[in-house]
C-alpha cells in the first residue's frame, strides 16, 4: 500500500474533470446561441409555466434520505465486521464475533421494524 | 516520515475554529447545522492525528463513532428544521426565540 | 519531504475551503464547499495513512450526510428571501481568531518542540489504516462502542419518526406546504 | 539508444501505468458509450421488429458519432430560471464519479505481460487495500449530480425527478450494500483482485445467490435503467432531472449513464461470476491455458463477460416494463433490504456453525 | 462446576421470571389483556415453583449460589448471593406454590378490575421480594427482599387507592413497619460491629466457634432485641401488631398471599434463620415466647367479637402467629416451621374461602349479613369446613397436628402461664372459627344480594388447599404416632431444638396422647360451644359494657393515637409553625429574593438565540484554556 496507488486515482479524476468540463466549454464555442424568451423559459410542455416555481415537496423524501444515511452507516459498521468475521472465526472465537455482530445488526432491524410499523416506508401521499 | 502533530492538531483546531466561528455569525439553521458538522470534521482530525502518532488503530475508531454521532445529530437538527420551518415558513434563527409558538 | 510538501498543500485546501463554508452566504454553496472540504480532508486522512477512514470520509460525510443536506435545501427549495441576510463578517470571528491563534501558542509551550518533529514512519508491512487493523480494534477493545453505535443510530431513526412523520390525511393535495406565489 | 531506454524498468513500469488508464478510460468512454446506444437503439428495434438505426456506416455503426456530433454543435440553451453556476457543475460532476470508480477495477490476474515486466503487477489502476469500499464511496457521490441537476434547473418537473432519483439512488445503495457485506463474508477481503481470486474454486453465485438476488435488482436501480427508470419516466416528468438540459450537457448525463453501467457490470462479475474465470469450478490453470504468454485471455474472457451483462442490461430494459413509484420504495425497503439482512444472518450463522461441527 | 452453573442458572431464573413478570405487567399490561395477563403471571409464577422444586429435589444442601459482589465494605464485602438450605428452601416452596395457587384464584376473583394488570405486577413483585427475602445469603440481600415486600404490602393494601381508608391503612402498615425496620437495621449494624461482616453464614459460623467479650455480648444482645423488633413489625406481634387488621382493606387474595400465608411469617423466618444468635441470649429467647403467647391470646379474645369475615380471620392470623412466635420463643424452631407451613395452607385457605364468599356476595364482608349459603356455595362450605376444622384442630388434620405439636413443647417447659395462654387460646380459637362458620354458612340468608358459586379458577384452588390443609399434617408427623418426623429431620441440620423430652418411649407415648386428646376435645368443646350460642343466630349481637373493651379491640388504636399520633402531630405543629415558619422560611425568602433581584439582570443574558449561547460557551472554553496555560507555567 503506498501513496502512489493514490495517482491513478488522480489521473482519473483530473481525465473526468477535463472531459467535463472540456465538452462543456467545446460546446459554448462550437454552439449557436440564438436565445429568445419563449425557447429560455422553463420547460412546461409548451403551455406558460403554473404554479409556484420554489414548490415544496413531500417530506417523505427527507425520511427517506435519513433512512438512508442511518442504515448506511449501519452497512460501513458490518464491514469491518464481516471482514473481521474469518479472523475471528479461525482464532476459535466464531461465537463472540457472531454475537457481536447479530446484537448490532438486532438493533439496526428493531429500526427497521420500527419505521416500518410506523408507516415511514409507505409511499402513499 | 509525516507530518508533525502539530500541523495536524492546528490544522484540526483552525477548522474548528472556521465551524465554531461559522456557527456564531449565521443566521439561517442549515448553515449553521453545516458549520457543526465542520467542527465535528476538524475534531476528527486530531482523533485521525493521534491514531497515525501512536499508530494505534483507536483514534480511527473514534473517528467511526464520532460520524455516526454526526449522522445522527444532522438527521434529528434537519428535521426539527423542517419541523420549524412548516411552522414559521422560516430557517431564520433568530425566529426561534419564543419559547411557545 | 514530498509528502510534507503535499501535506501543507492539502492543509492549505482544506483551511480555504473550510472558509467558504463558514463565510460564503447562500447554504447551497456552504454545502458544496463542505463536500469539497471532506474532499480534502480525505486526502489527508491518506497522507495520514488512514486509508479506510479517509474512503469512509467520503463514504459517509460527502456520500452520505451532506447529500441529506443537499436533499432539504432541495426540499425547502428557498428563494433568497426567505433565507435572509447574511452576516459575513462580525466581531465574534474576532474573538474567534483570538482563540485560534492562543491554542497554537499553547500547542508549542505545552508540548514543546517534540511535537513539530515529523512522525514516524510506517514499517512497510504495517497494517496500520487497513480495515483489518481497525475491525480487529473495533471488535475487541471498542465492542462497546461498536454496539452502542448500533443504539444510538436506532435512536435517531426514532427520533426523525417521530419529528418529522405526519400520518397522511386521506385526502391531502399531492404536495404539502404550497406556498403564496409572492406577486 | 531507444532500446535501452525502452527496458529501463521505470520506463516500463510508467508505460504500463499510462497503458492501464489509457485502455480502461478509453474503453469506458471511447468505445462502451458509443457503441451502448448503437446496441440499445438496434436491440430495441429487433424486439420491437423494426429496424433501428441502419443508414450511417455499416449497420448504423456510426450513427453514435454522428449523434456525439450533433451534440457537441447543438446551441448552449441556458433557460433563464436556472442557478447558473450549478446548472453547469451538474453534468461535469456526473462525469466524475463515472470515471473515478474503475480505478480500482482489476481487469485480469497480477501478470508480466509475457515477461516484459521484471515482476508480476496488477492489472488494475489503484492497488487500494479499500477497494470495495472505495467504490461504494466514489458511486455514492453521483447522486450530487442528479440533485444539482434538479435544483439548478429551476423546474418544478426537474426538481421532482432529482428528488425521485436520487430517493431511488440511495434507496438501492443500502440494499447493494448490505448484499456486498455477505460478499465480504464470503470472500473475506474487500481487495477486489483478492474477491475475484477466491473465486477460483466456486463463484459467489452459488452460496450467495441470495445476496445476488438483492444487487441485480439494487445495481439496476443504480443506474437508473429500466424497470426502474422512474425519474426520467417521460410520460410523468417529461424527462425528470435533465428535462432543461440539451445539447452536450445532456450527452454527458447520458455518458456517465452508460459508463456507470459498465462499472457495475464488472463489479457484479467480479462479485458473484468469478471475474475473469473462465467456468465455475473451472480456471485457466485447470484447461491447462499457460497464463505466462496468454495473458490477454483472461482480461479478454472479463471484458465479454461485461459486454454479455450490459447486453442483458438492453435486454431486460426492452422487456420489463417499469414501476410504479410507491411500488419501487417498497421493493426496495420492504423486500430487499430485509433479504439482505436475512441473508446475512444466514451467512454467518452457517459460517459459525459449520466451523464448529 | 458445570452442576453449579445450570443450578445458577436456574436460581437466576426462579427470582427473575417473577421479577420479568411484573416489569411486563406493569408497562404492557393494559395493552396485553386480561386473558394474556392471567396466563402469564400464573405460568410465571409456576415456571417459578418448578425451578425451586428442581433444586429442592436434586440440590445437595446446603447451597450456596454466588452472582456477583455486591457491595464492598472496607476489609470484607457482601456477595449477591442466594442461599439454599432446608429453611430457606422450604420456605421458597411454599410461598411459590401457594402464590400460584393464590394468582390463579386471583384471576377469577380480579376479573373485570381496572387495575388488572398493576395487581398481577404488584403479586409477581411480591413473590419476587419474598424470594429475596428468604434465598439471600446476606442481611442487606435479605433487608432488600424485606423492605420489597413491604413495599408490596403497602401497594396493594392500598390497591383500590381512591377509597381514603384503605390508602390510609396502606400508610399505617407502611409506617408501623418503618418501627420494625428500624430494629433490623440496628440489629444489623450491631452484627456488623461484632463480627464484620453480613453474609449469613460467616455469622452464624462465627456465633458457633464462640469466645465473645462482654463487650460483644452486649452487642449481640442488643442486635437480638432488634431483630424481634423487626420480626413483630413485619409478623404484627405486640406492640406493633395494629396494622395486619386495617391490613384487610386490599383484595382478598392479597390478604390470603401477603398477610396471611407468606410475608407475615418473615419474622418468623428472620428468628429460625438467625437461632444461633439469640441461642446466645435465651432471656430473649424468652421475651419472643412470651409476646408470641400474649400475643396469641391477646388476639384471639378480639377476634371472637369481630363481625367482619375478614378482620376475625385478620385477628386469628396474629393469634396463629403468636403460637409460632411461642414456639420459636421456647427453643422449639421446628414446631414452629412446621405450624408456619400448615397455617400457610389452612390461612390460605380459610381467605381465599371468605374471598369466594365476598365474591359471591357482591363485596359483602359483614357476617350478620351472611348465613344460609351452605347451599348455596356447596364447594365453598366445604372446602370452608376443612379450613375451620384444620385450625380449631380436629384430628387428624393439618392444623391439629402442629399445633398440638407446639402445645407438646409449650408443657413440656413446665411454664404453667404460657401453658394456660396456649390451651385458652386453643380454645378461644375453635370457638371464633365455629362462629366464623355458622354464621356464614348455617341458618338463614340474612344478605340483600343473591348469592352465587364462585368461578372455576377460584373453587378449583379451594379444592387444592383443602386436600393441602387436610394432608399437610403428614410432613410431620411425629414418630410417637408412627411418623417419620419428615420436617424435623429436613430442618435439623439448620435449627436445633432447646427441648428434649427425656421420658421413656411408652410414658411420652402417653402422655403425648394425653395431650392430643386434651387438645382436640378443648377444639371441640370450643366448636360445639359455638354452634349451639350461634344456631339461631338473627344478626343481633347481645352486647354488654362488660364486652366492649373487646368489640373495641381494647381502644389499642385509640391509644396509639393519643400517646404516639398526638405528640407527633405537636411536634410536627410546632416544626410547622416556628422551625419552618420563620427560620427555614426567612433562609429560604431571602435567598430568593437575592436570586431574583439577580436574575433580573442575568435574564438579559438569555436572548433565546442560541448562537449567542454558544458563544458563551466559547468563551468559556478560551478561560478554560487560558487557565491551563498559565496553570502550567
Amino acid at each position: 500500500m503506498f501513496l502512489s496507488e493514490y495517482l491513478g486515482v488522480a489521473v482519473l479524476l483530473i481525465l473526468g474533470l477535463l472531459a467535463g468540463c472540456g465538452a462543456v466549454a467545446a460546446a459554448w464555442l462550437f454552439g449557436a446561441k440564438r436565445y429568445y424568451p419563449n425557447k429560455t423559459s422553463a420547460y412546461e410542455c409548451g403551455i406558460p409555466s403554473e404554479g409556484a416555481e420554489n414548490e415544496r415537496f413531500s417530506v417523505r423524501f427527507y425520511l427517506v434520505a435519513v433512512s438512508f444515511i442511518l442504515f448506511d452507516i449501519e452497512t460501513i459498521f458490518l464491514v469491518p465486521w464481516a471482514l473481521g468475521f474469518r479472523g475471528f472465526l479461525d482464532n476459535g472465537h466464531g461465537l463472540y464475533i457472531w454475537t457481536v455482530g447479530l446484537v448490532f445488526l438486532a438493533v439496526l432491524t428493531l429500526g427497521l421494524v420500527y419505521e416500518w410499523r410506523k408507516g415511514l416506508l409507505d409511499w402513499n401521499t | 516520515m509525516s507530518a508533525p502533530i502539530a500541523y495536524v492538531l492546528f490544522l484540526s483546531f483552525a477548522v474548528f475554529c472556521f465551524g465554531a466561528c461559522g456557527f456564531l455569525i449565521r443566521k439561517n439553521a442549515l448553515s449553521l447545522l453545516i458549520c457543526l458538522e465542520l467542527m465535528l470534521s476538524g475534531v476528527n482530525m486530531a482523533f485521525v492525528g493521534f491514531s497515525r502518532l501512536h499508530q494505534n488503530e483507536g483514534g480511527n475508531v473514534l473517528y467511526f463513532l464520532v460520524i455516526t454521532v454526526a449522522a445522527c445529530e444532522s438527521a434529528i437538527g434537519l428535521a426539527l428544521i423542517l419541523n420549524f420551518f412548516r411552522l414559521k415558513k422560516s430557517v431564520r434563527l433568530d425566529e426561534a426565540r419564543a419559547l411557545e409558538g | 519531504m514530498l509528502q510534507q510538501s503535499l501535506f501543507i498543500i492539502m492543509a492549505a485546501l482544506v483551511l480555504l475551503t473550510a472558509g467558504l463554508v463558514a463565510f460564503r452566504p447562500r447554504p447551497i454553496e456552504s454545502a458544496m464547499w463542505l463536500i469539497l472540504n471532506f474532499f480534502f480532508t480525505a486526502g489527508l486522512y491518506v497522507l495520514l495513512g488512514s486509508h479506510f477512514v479517509a474512503v469512509i470520509q467520503i463514504l459517509v460525510y460527502a456520500g452520505a450526510i451532506m447529500v441529506l443536506f443537499v436533499f432539504v435545501i432541495l426540499l425547502l427549495n428557498l428563494d433568497p428571501k426567505e433565507l435572509g441576510d447574511e452576516t459575513s463578517l462580525h466581531w465574534s470571528s474576532v474573538v474567534m481568531f483570538v482563540g485560534m491563534l492562543s491554542f497554537l501558542l499553547l500547542i508549542l509551550h505545552v508540548a514543546g518542540p517534540q511535537t513539530l518533529e515529523p512522525m514516524e514512519g510506517l514499517l512497510p508491512d504495517s497494517k496500520f489504516g487497513s480495515v483489518e487493523a481497525l475491525a480487529q480494534k473495533l471488535l475487541t477493545d471498542y465492542v462497546w462502542g461498536f454496539e452502542l453505535a448500533g443504539v444510538i443510530l436506532l435512536l435517531a431513526i426514532v427520533g426523525v419518526g417521530m419529528l418529522a412523520y405526519r400520518k397522511p390525511k386521506p385526502k391531502t393535495p399531492k404536495f404539502l406546504d404550497h406556498q403564496e406565489r409572492p406577486v | 539508444m531507444v532500446e535501452t531506454f525502452l527496458s529501463n524498468p521505470d520506463f516500463i513500469k510508467w508505460a504500463f501505468f499510462a497503458g492501464k488508464i489509457l485502455l480502461l478510460f478509453g474503453l469506458a468512454f471511447g468505445v462502451v458509450a458509443p457503441v451502448m446506444i448503437w446496441v440499445e437503439r438496434r436491440v430495441a428495434g429487433l424486439i420491437q421488429d423494426r429496424y433501428g438505426p441502419n443508414r450511417v456506416g455499416p449497420f448504423g455503426l456510426l450513427q453514435s458519432l454522428a449523434d456525439g456530433i450533433k451534440l457537441l454543435l447543438k446551441e448552449d440553451l441556458r433557460p433563464t430560471e436556472i442557478r447558473p453556476v450549478f446548472y453547469l457543475l451538474a453534468p461535469i460532476l456526473s462525469v466524475i464519479p463515472a470515471a473515478m470508480a474503475f480505478a480500482v477495477i482489476p481487469f485480469g490476474p497480477p501478470t508480466t505481460l509475457g515477461g516484459l515486466l521484471p515482476t508480476p503487477m496488477r492489472l488494475q489502476i489503484a492497488e487500494l487495500n479499500v477497494g470495495l469500499v472505495y467504490v461504494l464511496a466514489i458511486s455514492s457521490l453521483s447522486v450530487y449530480a442528479i440533485a444539482l441537476a434538479g435544483w439548478a434547473s429551476n423546474n418544478k418537473f426537474s426538481v421532482l425527478g432529482s428528488l425521485r432519483a436520487s430517493a431511488q439512488m440511495i434507496s438501492y445503495e443500502l440494499a447493494a450494500g448490505l448484499a456486498i457485506v455477505s460478499v465480504i463474508l464470503l470472500s473475506g477481503s474487500v481487495d477486489l483482485m483478492a474477491i475475484a481470486q477466491s473465486q477460483t474454486e466456486m463463484w459467489n453465485i452459488f452460496p450467495g445467490f441470495l445476496a445476488f438476488l438483492v444487487f441485480l435488482p439494487a445495481i439496476f436501480a443504480e443506474t437508473n435503467r429500466t424497470p426502474f427508470d422512474l425519474p426520467e419516466a417521460e410520460a410523468e416528468l417529461v424527462v425528470g432531472y435533465h428535462t432543461e438540459y440539451s445539447g452536450i450537457k445532456f450527452g454527458l448525463f447520458f455518458l456517465a449513464e452508460y459508463v456507470n453501467m459498465a462499472t457495475v457490470s464488472a463489479l457484479c462479475i467480479l462479485f458473484f461470476f468469478g471475474g475473469w474465470e473462465f467456468l465455475p469450478w473451472l480456471s485457466w490453470e485447470k484447461i491447462g491455458v499457460d497464463l505466462n504468454t496468454f495473458w490477454f485471455i483472461p482480461t479478454i474472457w472479463f471484458f465479454t463477460k461485461i459486454a454479455a451483462f450490459l447486453f442483458f442490461f438492453v435486454w431486460v430494459r426492452w422487456t420489463l416494463p417499469r414501476f410504479r413509484y410507491d411500488q419501487l420504495m417498497s421493493i426496495g425497503w420492504k423486500t430487499l433490504i430485509p433479504i439482505a439482512l436475512l441473508n446475512i444472518l444466514i451467512t454467518t450463522t452457517y459460517l459459525v456453525f459449520e466451523k464448529a461441527s | 462446576m458445570e452442576e453449579q452453573s445450570h443450578l445458577q442458572c436456574i436460581a437466576a431464573l426462579a427470582v427473575l421470571l417473577p421479577l420479568v413478570g411484573s416489569a411486563l405487567w406493569f408497562s404492557l399490561g393494559k395493552k396485553f389483556g386480561e386473558k394474556f395477563v392471567s396466563i402469564g403471571a400464573v405460568s410465571f409464577l409456576a415456571l417459578s415453583f418448578a425451578c425451586i422444586a428442581y433444586i429442592f429435589f436434586t440440590a445437595t444442601l446446603p447451597l450456596r449460589i454466588n452472582f456477583f459482589q455486591w457491595l464492598p465494605l472496607g476489609t470484607s464485602s457482601v456477595s449477591f448471593a442466594f442461599l439454599f438450605d432446608p429453611l430457606s428452601l422450604a420456605l421458597s416452596m411454599v410461598v411459590t406454590g401457594v402464590g400460584t395457587l393464590i394468582h390463579l384464584y386471583a384471576t377469577g376473583y380480579m376479573h373485570g378490575d381496572a387495575g388488572f394488570g398493576r395487581f398481577f405486577s404488584y403479586l409477581n413483585l411480591f413473590v419476587f421480594s419474598m424470594l429475596m427475602l428468604t434465598l439471600s445469603d446476606s442481611l442487606p440481600g435479605l433487608f432488600l427482599g424485606w423492605e420489597g415486600v413491604g413495599l408490596c404490602s403497602y401497594l396493594l393494601i392500598s390497591f383500590w387507592f381512591t377509597d381514603e381508608a384503605n390508602a390510609s391503612a396502606g400508610k399505617k402498615a407502611f409506617i408501623v413497619n418503618r418501627v420494625g425496620d428500624f430494629g433490623f437495621l440496628l440489629a444489623m449494624f450491631c452484627i456488623f460491629k461484632v463480627f464484620g461482616a453480613l453474609s449469613i453464614p460467616e455469622i452464624l459460623q462465627t456465633v458457633q466457634a464462640g469466645n465473645f467479650s462482654g463487650d460483644d455480648l452486649f452487642w449481640t444482645r442488643l442486635a437480638c432485641f432488634g431483630l424481634v423488633l423487626g420480626a413483630a413489625g413485619k409478623s404484627a406481634q405486640i406492640p406493633l401488631y395494629v396494622w395486619l387488621p386495617d391490613a384487610m382493606a386490599g383484595p382478598t387474595p392479597v390478604s390470603a398471599l401477603i398477610h396471611a400465608a407468606t410475608m407475615v411469617t418473615a419474622g418468623v423466618y428472620l428468628c429460625c434463620r438467625m437461632q444461633p444468635l439469640f441461642l446466645l441470649h435465651l432471656d430473649v429467647l424468652n421475651v419472643i415466647a412470651y409476646m408470641g403467647a400474649i400475643t396469641a391470646f391477646f388476639a384471639a379474645t378480639i377476634a371472637i367479637f369481630q363481625n367482619d369475615i375478614k378482620k376475625v380471620l385478620a385477628y386469628s392470623t396474629i393469634s396463629q402467629l403468636g403460637y409460632m412466635f411461642l414456639a420459636v420463643g421456647l427453643g422449639a424452631p421446628v414446631a414452629a416451621y412446621f405450624h408456619l407451613i400448615t397455617h400457610a395452607f389452612f390461612k390460605a385457605l380459610l381467605f381465599l374461602g371468605a374471598g369466594s364468599v365476598i365474591h359471591g356476595l357482591h363485596h359483602e364482608q359483614d357476617m350478620r349479613h351472611m348465613g344460609g349459603l351452605r347451599t348455596k356455595m356447596p364447594i365453598t362450605f366445604w372446602c370452608m369446613t376443612i379450613g375451620v376444622l384444620a385450625i380449631a384442630g380436629v384430628p387428624p388434620l393439618s392444623g391439629f397436628v402442629s399445633k398440638d405439636e407446639i402445645l407438646h413443647n409449650v408443657w413440656g417447659n413446665h411454664d404453667w402461664t404460657l401453658v394456660a395462654l396456649a390451651f385458652t387460646t386453643a380454645f378461644m380459637t375453635a370457638f371464633y372459627m365455629g362462629r366464623l362458620w355458622i354464621m356464614t354458612f348455617f341458618g338463614k340468608f340474612r344478605g340483600h344480594h343473591e348469592a352465587h358459586e364462585s368461578p372455576w379458577t377460584m373453587t378449583s384452588v379451594l379444592v387444592i388447599l383443602a386436600a393441602a390443609s387436610a394432608l399437610a399434617g403428614i410432613l410431620n408427623w411425629p414418630h410417637l404416632w408412627g411418623g417419620s418426623e419428615t420436617l424435623g429431620t429436613y430442618l435439623s441440620t439448620v435449627v436445633q431444638a432447646l427441648i428434649h423430652h427425656a421420658e421413656d418411649p411408652a410414658h411420652a407415648l402417653q402422655s403425648s396422647l394425653t395431650l392430643a386428646v386434651v387438645s382436640s376435645l378443648v377444639g371441640l368443646a370450643g366448636l360445639t360451644i359455638a354452634y349451639f350460642r350461634y344456631r339461631n343466630f338473627s344478626g343481633e349481637e347481645f352486647s354488654s359494657p362488660a364486652f366492649r373493651p373487646f368489640q373495641n379491640k381494647y381502644y389499642i388504636d385509640e391509644l396509639y393515637d393519643a400517646i404516639v399520633v398526638k405528640n407527633l402531630r405537636m411536634f410536627g405543629k410546632f416544626l410547622w409553625k416556628v422551625v419552618d415558619g420563620f427560620v427555614l422560611d426567612g433562609v429560604l425568602n431571602g435567598s430568593a429574593a437575592l436570586a431574583s433581584r439577580t436574575s433580573t439582570y442575568l435574564r438579559q443574558l438569555q436572548t433565546g438565540l442560541m448562537q449567542q449561547y454558544a458563544l458563551w460557551i466559547w468563551i468559556g472554553f478560551l478561560i478554560l484554556l487560558l487557565g491551563a496555560w498559565t496553570g502550567r507555567s
